[in-house]
């Protein structure tokens, strides 16, 4: 493929940013979820 | 105690930040050698006359918005200082009327600026200015300083004492006023004939300049309050 | 009129997580001089400015003149005058100038400003003086001078007896008397034992963010 | 091991597993739609392909700015100031500054390609730049310090002003390019001929970028929500430690 570079490179910055954003925001999450009943957690 | 009315507190706020500066005159010791300095510095940058001559309007606004950052932040270190800022907060007071009374304050400060910065260009930068030029000019004037002082004042009171103010006003504030700065130089531009502009080509951008600065101006004194509230 | 001016009930007023006063609850009658006593950081600038309708009631309810504090602090603010531990003062402006501008914010008239300089003892010769030359006694004065112009119904003073020589002393604990009797009620903290108490009707002991009768 | 631990996943229920397994699942359709199935384009050739992520990510940018500035509007028009308002109005603009940021790099990518420029100062672009630049302040506000409510005073305003304010940007920008450049203009997707793969393809970067906003959303804001309750019980046990010691003395 001619400009696989820019092509992948594009694909792999769209996917990476939302993996990274949803990888930290889980973890933040649950990080804080220890001390929370889950009463307080109005999804539940 | 009688409930204090609109025209009284701005002219209030109006007349003290204008006597602070009289009194203190930060703006025409500092302020004003610092953007005349920036106006030098471009002509260094820049080096060449033919360059200069065509893009004095746009370093005249650039000098301004630079230098319209250190006055805002003066405009609200003076409130911070001794915490007169919640004075104000607490006297219930129509905050309205403190918008106003500080934006025009800042506005004409913006004026003073803005008239050295001109005359420096002219000067150094060697452009001419025909009568019309002239009229157009300070129109464009008028129209850029008050829309400054609006969406300076909200945006300095909201940073007002906040942690990295220095950094924030500047984040906030520039993204704004982006239609100033490209509507003042183009009239300024069509002012000046640089170029080749025509002078009937800058009042389609007095017009943007004085729609950013109703729009700012109303919405403004509605959010000032709210803003700086705690 | 409402005769009671201040009322707590299990007030809790917090910096972040940091709960400066943990549980007050308390009342002021109309008229009345309340002191404040405490070490520093028990808590009496946070309760003082929460009067003053400057910060938020976290937990718990108060009312100041009649208002909820936390629905409608904006009209608790407009009636009650605080003096912190800043004065609030315009440094470059003279004292004629300062009390100038807040007369001129409530529309008060030129003998408002003359009356309010003279009870604080501000000669003639000093309204001509910029804050910035002022020494801190003169400053306060100076700040308490605006208060007075405001006519405020409730006045909150943090500490308005300090930087204040005898006699400066003197005057103010007359102003607050005279204040008291022109139908305003104050609430005030100092460290000044023996003249706070002579000048207090009644005492509030703050201790570690709780307030009681002392 | 305690109760606390059984739920693997803290702000994930059912219905986000859901919906985050749908998201995969499409988004991988779009990769490989985008990257393998779909024909290169008469015009742009390969670089094509760059647009079945740039294009939506943009749309949904803007979708998540319209979400804040309406959440904002909510919390500051409700009686009873509703934190939620606040909380999804925050993660919705944290959302959204990450896809803009996403729009500007995959489309400068498909410019470098196409122009044979990084950037051009087209008024579509520019403007969201500034836009790009006004949210990083909206969230640079979020963090200021103050009370909850404070907080969500400020930055519900901030939002509503950048409303006020985008407009006047892109016009100027408009105006300002219209002038004095002529017709440089370059519309990014004027001359593409997208057949109906193609088509599909890109409805389906559209719809598996909105799974996927949803499901971010969803997370942060219960994230924050979670953060708040830690917090408000870290005030309660100062509030009663405080009161030990204060009665003790």
């Amino acid at each position: 493929m001619k400009d696989a570079g820019f092509i992948f490179g594009s694909y792999l910055v769209t996917l990476g940013s939302m993996v990274v954003f949803a990888l930290v925001t889980l973890r933040r999450g649950r990080k804080s979820s220890g001390g929370v009943s889950d009463s307080d957690k109005t999804w539940l | 105690m009688s409930r204090p009315n609109n025209g009284r507190v701005f002219s209030a706020v109006l007349i003290k930040d204008l006597r602070i500066e009289f009194r203190s005159r930060v703006l025409m010791n500092q302020v004003l050698p610092f953007a005349g300095l920036v106006m030098i510095m471009f002509a260094f940058a820049l080096d060449n006359d033919d360059v200069l001559q065509r893009v004095a309007g746009g370093l005249v606004w650039l000098a301004t918005l630079f230098s319209s950052l250190i006055i805002i932040q003066r405009s609200f270190a003076v409130e911070a200082a001794d915490q007169a800022l919640d004075s104000l907060r607490v006297a219930g007071i129509d905050l309205a009327g403190v918008y106003f009374g500080k934006a025009i304050a800042l506005t004409i400060k913006l004026i003073v600026l803005d008239f050295v910065l001109l005359v420096t260009a002219m000067l150094l930068y060697r452009v001419d200015l025909t009568g019309s030029g002239l009229v157009l000019l300070v129109t464009c004037v008028l129209g850029s300083t008050t829309g400054l002082g609006f969406v300076g004042t909200l945006y300095g009171g909201l940073t007002a004492g906040a942690k990295g103010r220095e950094t924030l006003l500047p984040l906030l504030l520039l993204p704004v006023v982006a239609p100033v700065l490209i509507a003042a130089t183009r009239a300024t531009e069509a002012a000046f004939a640089s170029g080749g502009a025509q002078t009937s080509e800058g009042w389609a951008w007095v017009g943007l300049l004085a729609v950013f600065a109703a729009v700012f101006g109303v919405g403004g004194s509605l959010a000032f309050g709210p803003l700086i509230d705690e | 009129m409402v005769s009671e001016v201040i009322s707590f009930v299990d007030a809790v007023i917090a910096y972040d997580n940091f709960p400066a006063v943990a549980g007050a609850t308390f009342s002021v009658d109309s008229g009345e001089i309340i002191l404040l006593q405490g070490p520093n950081g028990a808590g009496k600038t946070t309760l003082l400015r929460a009067c003053a309708g400057l910060l938020p009631i976290a937990r718990g309810n108060a009312t100041v003149l009649g208002v909820d504090l936390k629905s409608d602090r904006a009209t608790v603010r407009s009636q009650v005058g605080l003096l912190g531990h800043s004065n609030g003062l315009y440094q470059d402006l003279t004292v004629a100038e300062n009390i100038g501008f807040w007369s001129r914010l409530v529309g008060a008239g030129n003998e408002d400003i003359a009356q309010a300089m003279r009870l604080m003892g501000l000669s003639e010769r000093l309204s001509a003086v910029k804050i910035s030359n002022l020494s801190a006694g003169q400053r306060r004065r100076c700040a308490l001078a605006t208060l007075i112009v405001r006519r405020a119904r409730l006045w909150l003073l943090d500490e308005p007896h300090a930087g204040l020589d005898a006699q400066g002393r003197d005057e103010l604990d007359k102003t607050l008397r005279s204040a008291r009797d022109a139908g305003a009620t104050v609430v005030f903290a100092s460290h000044e034992i023996d003249r706070a108490q002579a000048l207090a009707t009644r005492r509030l002991k703050v201790t570690s963010g709780v307030v009681s009768e002392a | 091991m305690s109760q606390l631990v059984t739920s693997t996943s803290a702000t994930g229920t059912r219905a986000t597993r859901v919906l985050g397994l749908l998201a995969i699942l499409v988004m991988l359709w779009v990769v490989i739609g985008g990257l393998v199935f779909t024909p290169q384009d008469v015009v742009q050739g390969e670089s094509v392909r760059i647009m079945y992520v740039h294009v939506p990510s943009a749309w949904i940018a803007y979708l998540a700015f319209i979400l804040t500035a309406v959440a904002s509007a909510s919390w500051l028009i409700g009686k009873k100031h509703s934190m939620g308002f606040d909380r999804f109005a925050g993660a919705s603009a944290e959302v959204g500054v990450m896809f803009m940021a996403i729009t500007l790099v995959t489309g400068s990518l498909w410019g470098r390609l196409t122009w044979g420029e990084f950037w051009q100062w087209d008024p579509r672009l520019t403007t969201t730049a500034f836009l790009f630049v006004t949210y990083l302040g909206y969230l640079a506000v979020r963090r200021l310090e103050g009370s909850a409510e404070q907080r969500a005073r400020r930055s519900a305003i901030i939002a509503l002003l950048a409303v006020l304010e985008i407009p006047l940007v892109h016009f100027s920008v408009v105006i300002w390019r219209s002038l004095h450049q002529g017709a440089t203009v370059l519309n990014p997707s004027g001359d593409v001929k997208l057949d109906d793969l193609m088509l599909f393809t890109l409805f389906s970067g559209v719809v598996g970028f909105t799974l996927v906003f949803f499901w971010l959303v969803l997370h942060r804001q219960r994230t924050m929500l979670l953060l708040d309750v830690v917090n408000r019980r870290g005030l309660d046990t100062a509030i009663a430690n405080r009161r030990a010691e204060g009665s003790t003395n």
